[in-house]
């Protein structure tokens, strides 16, 4: 089961800035308890841009939860080498702030003086095509976005690492192939290492360097694939179909081995 | 040293520049009242270079912790809270050194009733269990061949309350009577009830203890001159009282309006101020009388009484106001 | 729409253009008229038992006599420097209570240990008459305004602290987690996030500490009287004892009208929280 | 993991297996201690205070003398029966305003011309102490045991009307619409959706409802001595008028117990509540 | 832009059993409004499957919340011929009940009794396939596990019409597929109308007896298209992928004819 150690190769000449080791997580105690992880091993590269697909439930936001230390695995160790930035699967907006105010309070907490904030909180919802919504509180903004304040704000922490989980689940395609190419953007210039979940395996493929499919019940690593495609990428391409239908199936197996 | 009572503590220093005198927004207080409204107190005091900071109290036992916490000097008080600060301090924290005021308290009862018998199976409000007039009631029932018990059971149930409670409850139909001092028979007068008792009848000379001066014993000792210029404002007081009864009343009513925004109506006062006397004479026979009912009708506790070197025990120290009395040219008042 | 009208109920027609127009008049109407009707209600019904002669007047008097008494009052100056001393301990006392009871209570909150020791406490102290504390107030400050304050803090901070660490408690733990990761330290958390997701039930905490300190207040203003400052408690209580009903009554009017407008400060200052945190329509 | 060390913090090993064996004393250790401290605390510095001499021990008596009255106290039938009569007191005035207050409260916070009319005057009833409804209790009930639960409910309805109040206000919208979707009913939203999502405010509104029944039941109990039933707030004014220190610090620390298991009562059902909705680490 | 006038005629011979005319939404006031509907009109046939697709913010939400009477249009008229089952776009679950619960207090708002109500909330988990999930309490559940709850929630009001919210969006392509044939399967048993709101283009057609376009600033219907393809139809045939790519590049049209 360790796969992570059979691809640990391809990256082993990279510095690893995150590294996970038999990692396993268990909620509650006794009956009751869920094994949400199991014997997780996983080193990402600085700079690497890891995706993670797997089925609803098996264990992903858990596994992101550990890595921003909000959490605390039942066994294993895990080594993060910088600073941690985590997009939540649901947006959490603060209600009493104004969708800018949400953005510049990222920025306040990672010490940016205050007459800068506001610009840069502008540049950063601008990023994500809400330019003009910067005075609207939570509840007056649709749940697409809602997400978009929250990436924004993910952005605004400017943190070595970013965890990303779902971030674009709730938003159609053409801004999602803006914000792909937004993400992208931000990765190559400012160097950062990301993680990022998604249900959508073409959108794996279309921004990961590795993606990696996880397994349920234990929830666990089940099968790892660098992506050596040339970017920029582009989601419709046949080769990222053709990729994303060898791994769908891939996952599928894994989930009817399971299952069945 | 001066007013902020818990930061100077007079008492530790040698001279004092004001002394702190206590006292209720309280018809039976009287002297208090007049004195302080005309200055007397503050003339007295002048020569010896002190003034006088008085403190208006709502209730005795607040009065009684001020002066075991140092930060009251002299007060005008009932005797119930007299004795409960003798004993409770073993004998040690206060003395009585003046009389204010005798009288005025009655039992007042729904017209129709004429005698004690009347009384059985009726409730009776006395201001506050174990106070004089709850003692007093309890006393005279005893004597009656009535019984009464502290929990209010008994031939006659006795029912502590506090005045202004008592009258709602007499209004309201559910006590038929009531044992208080002055305001309160007057208001209760005025609201139809009659006097069955007239508790002047129930004492030589017709004359009980009703508010009463004590003093801080440590500062009975160390100021004894203060003391006695406070006196001598008490006597200026008292001669006041006597020689112009209105302007007294007057002044009286001016000052409980001004501390209490409430006064008394002209009538009930008239009423009241002829049933009371003010008098020097803190008539401690009267006290330790009552003291002695309070222990038979299990209010108070014997042993605590003796362990406080007993009653009258040293509570009194008449001196200053004999001395005072005397330079006025007046008789002495009892010794107990 | 050639829809077949049998099945189908209509929900809703577009608002009409008059509904615009209707505008201020008909807003402050809608405010004012249940208010009124309400002082009506009681008024009449107060008048009405009156004259049924149930009980003599010199204990319940009429609405007239009580309001005559309060339209007196208002007149004098003695009423007026009332209120003011009142209020200015009122308003000390709270101020110092809010200070304590709000460091009190994030403490309690966050430090386990101290949660366990002292927590219970916070609702025993809250429980303890006001009247119980007035030794320990002469003991510690002797017959000083300080006294007073001592009973109004004691009164009001437990109930404060409570409104804080019942709001924290229940600040959703999604909020605490984004603090986190945004990297705030504990004072910014607890400024930036706890607090204001806090807030609804701390301002909850605020008008019963209000109501806690009102009523300590009006019990410690016995305790220190003085004659060239009168005081709200103090009417109250003597209006009491000397058996003036419609004194007591106007008086009590007073406190009621105090508590209502101080009431209506907290529940403006909590809707508008409500409004912009999208939990009420405005 | 050929990790280079100098870049990468550990952040967390995984607990040993000892951590699992601690159960139970631990547990009970950890709860106990913080309390233990508490008390020693507060004795400790009474006593010390009391050994500076810095009052004579009848105003200020020593620990030890009060829990020694204390332990006297308790070795009396009159106590016992004391307590009794005011738990019992407490209980069903509580209950009485639970009923009326949460009644009040829903009726407030969903009417809104209701709400315009009197939700104000909730918080004016609250700062309304409770001995200026002495007379208007002895009014209406008499010298009877009606008249101190009439205090009591006086005291703790508004503010646990307040409670219900806010916990409705900041129900979320989005429950409500929920309810809405789900075809409930006005009763059904109430119950199914609208009151459990206002438990948590609820509950702060009891416990603060609960300290000031207990408060106005202190000075009730002024009102009403009936016949062969001692009470707790007899027993404190009489400690009070008697100028008993040290039986007046033991009915306090009485006072203080009671409050502070009731409280335990109270914050324990809140944390069920809040580990059932996750928003606190079972 | 009478669009929907225009195709009317397509569901002309069914009993319209939904009907919005020209209704527009507008919230706030003065400068500070935002047009969130304008002049919408669409018919829906009793029986028939709407799937609607449009950008971030367009209004999708909006228009359900309209069709289940949670907000009152600002102008035009509506007519709903039956009761609304609606899937918010949000899971809201009560969290102090069980998911079990939070299923079954959808039944027993519909009047089912209570010794009932277990067994057929077990069973509409199962058909979410949250099997053995049912004691668990929101917060225990994943993001998508959460999602499910509230879908069988929705499914147990047992109401004719039924409005859905991104009701898949944060799940796996398996369990999603899953869940379509859960959906066609009860649409088609039960006979129900269903408006379902989507960003996936590929699902609109999959399940859509018409697919509905939107676009935004303001919102508003900018294209219909009924969907003739034979049931049951496979997401990632060449026949769905196709028409998505049509539609999908209708829509970029629109919102670049407008953003432009
Ligand atoms: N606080 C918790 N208490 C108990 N169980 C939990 C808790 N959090 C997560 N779980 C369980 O852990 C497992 C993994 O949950 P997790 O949220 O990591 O899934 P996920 O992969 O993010 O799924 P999704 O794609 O649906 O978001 C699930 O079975 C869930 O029920
Ligand atoms: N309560 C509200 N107050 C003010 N504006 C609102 C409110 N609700 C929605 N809006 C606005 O109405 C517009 C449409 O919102 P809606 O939620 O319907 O979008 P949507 O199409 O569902 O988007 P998404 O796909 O992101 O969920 C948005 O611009 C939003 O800001
Ligand atoms: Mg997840
Ligand atoms: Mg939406």
């Amino acid at each position: 089961m360790t796969v992570a150690a059979a691809v640990a190769g391809d990256v082993g000449l990279a510095l690893p800035i995150l590294s996970i080791c038999n990692v396993g997580k268990v909620f509650g105690r006794g009956d009751d308890s869920t094994v949400a992880l199991q014997d997780v091993s996983l080193d990402v590269a600085a700079g690497e841009f890891v995706t993670i697909v797997g089925a609803s439930g098996c264990g992903k936001s858990t596994l992101l939860n550990l890595v921003a230390g909000l959490d605390q695995p039942t066994s294993g160790t895990m080594q993060i080498g910088a600073r941690v930035a985590f997009m939540f699967q649901e947006a959490t907006l603060l209600p009493w702030m104004t969708a800018r105010q949400n953005v510049a309070l990222a920025l306040k907490l990672r010490g940016m003086p205050k007459r800068e904030r506001q610009g840069r909180a502008d540049e950063l919802l601008e990023a994500v095509r809400l330019e003009g919504w910067g005075d609207k509180r939570p509840h007056e903004l649709s749940g697409g976005m809602r997400q978009r304040v929250a990436l924004a704000r993910c952005l605004a922490q400017d943190a070595p690492i970013v965890l990303m989980d779902e971030p674009l689940g709730a938003l159609d395609a053409m801004t999602r192939d803006h914000l792909h190419d937004e993400i992208e953007h931000v990765w190559r210039a400012q160097g950062l290492t990301i993680i990022f979940v998604t249900h959508n395996m073409r959108e794996a493929i279309r921004l990961g360097d590795r993606v990696v499919l996880m397994g349920s019940h234990p929830g666990r690593i089940v099968y790892e694939e660098s992506i050596p495609l040339p970017h920029p990428r582009v989601m419709d391409s046949p080769d990222v179909a053709t990729r994303a239908a060898s791994l769908t199936a891939r996952l599928k197996d894994q989930g009817h081995a399971h299952v069945g | 040293s001066g007013a902020s009572a818990s930061s100077d503590r007079p008492d530790t220093a040698n001279d004092v520049s004001t002394v702190r005198l206590g006292f209720f927004p309280n018809f039976t207080h009287a002297p208090a009242l007049v004195g302080l409204q005309e200055g007397l107190f503050k003339a007295a005091l002048k020569p010896l270079g002190v003034t006088v900071t008085p403190t208006a109290f709502n209730a005795g036992p607040d009065a009684v912790t001020a002066l075991f916490a140092d930060s009251l000097d002299i007060a005008y008080i009932g005797p119930n809270p007299t004795i409960n600060a003798y004993v409770q301090s073993g004998g040690q924290a206060i003395k009585v050194i003046a009389g204010a005021a005798s009288g005025g308290a009655a039992l007042v009862v729904r017209p129709g009733i004429t005698d004690a018998q009347g009384l059985k199976g009726r409730s009776i409000a006395t201001p506050q269990l174990g106070n004089t007039q709850d003692v007093a009631l309890r006393h005279w029932l005893q004597q009656q061949g009535l019984t009464a018990t502290t929990e209010g059971g008994g031939d006659v149930s006795i029912r502590p309350q506090a005045n202004a409670e008592g009258l709602a409850a007499y209004a309201a139909g559910t006590i038929d009577g009531a044992w208080v001092p002055e305001p309160w028979v007057s208001e209760y007068l005025k609201a139809g009830a009659t006097v069955l008792v007239d508790e002047k009848s129930l004492w030589p000379e017709g004359r009980f203890v009703t508010t009463n001066i004590i003093v801080r014993t440590a500062f009975l000792d160390q100021h004894p001159d203060i003391v006695k210029a406070v006196l001598e404002g008490h006597l200026a007081a008292l001669d006041a009282i006597a020689n112009d009864p209105a302007a007294a009343k007057a002044a009286v009513n001016a000052s409980l309006q001004g501390l209490t925004g409430s006064a008394l109506e002209q009538d009930v006062l008239d009423q009241a101020w002829s049933q009371v006397e003010f008098t020097a004479d803190p008539l401690p026979a009267t006290l330790v009388a009552s003291a002695d009912h309070a222990v038979a009708v299990g209010l108070l506790d014997q042993g605590e009484i003796e362990s406080a070197g007993g009653i009258p025990g040293t509570l009194y120290d008449l001196t200053a106001i004999d001395a005072v009395l005397k330079a006025a040219g007046k008789p002495a008042v009892s010794a107990p | 729409m050639s829809a077949d009208g049998s099945i189908l109920t209509p929900v809703v027609d577009g608002p009409s253009a008059t509904q615009a127009d209707a505008g201020f008049v008909l807003k402050a109407w809608g405010w004012a008229w249940p208010k009124a009707l309400a002082i009506v209600l009681v008024l009449g019904i107060w008048q009405v038992v009156v004259w049924s002669g149930w009980r003599p007047t010199y204990v319940l008097p009429s609405p007239g006599e009580t309001l005559q008494t309060l339209w007196g009052m208002l007149g004098t100056e003695r009423f007026w420097s009332a209120i003011q001393t009142t209020m200015i301990r009122a308003v000390i006392g709270f101020a110092l209570a809010l200070v304590i009871g709000t460091a009190v209570g994030v403490l309690v909150a966050r430090i386990r240990p101290l949660r366990l020791a002292v927590g219970s406490l916070i609702t025993g102290l809250q429980t303890m008459p006001s009247i119980a504390w007035f030794p320990l107030a002469i003991l510690l400050f002797g017959l000083d305004e300080q006294a007073i304050l001592f009973v109004v803090v004691l009164g009001a901070a437990p109930s404060i602290a409570n409104g804080v660490i019942s709001g924290i408690d229940h600040v959703p733990p999604s909020f605490v987690r984004l603090g986190t990761v945004l990297g705030a330290k504990t004072v910014s958390l607890y400024r930036d996030i706890v607090l204001p997701a806090a807030m609804p039930a701390y301002v909850a905490g605020l008008t019963q500490g209000w109501a806690f300190a009102w009523r300590s207040l009006m019990a410690g203003e016995l305790l220190v009287i003085i004659a060239e400052r009168p005081s709200l408690g103090a009417n109250l209580e003597f209006a009491r004892q000397f058996s003036k009903a419609p004194l007591l009554l106007a008086t009590m009017l007073v406190i009621l009208i105090i508590g209502m407008l101080v009431d209506g400060l907290f529940s403006s200052y909590a809707r508008s929280m409500r409004r912009k945190r999208g939990l009420e329509v405005a």
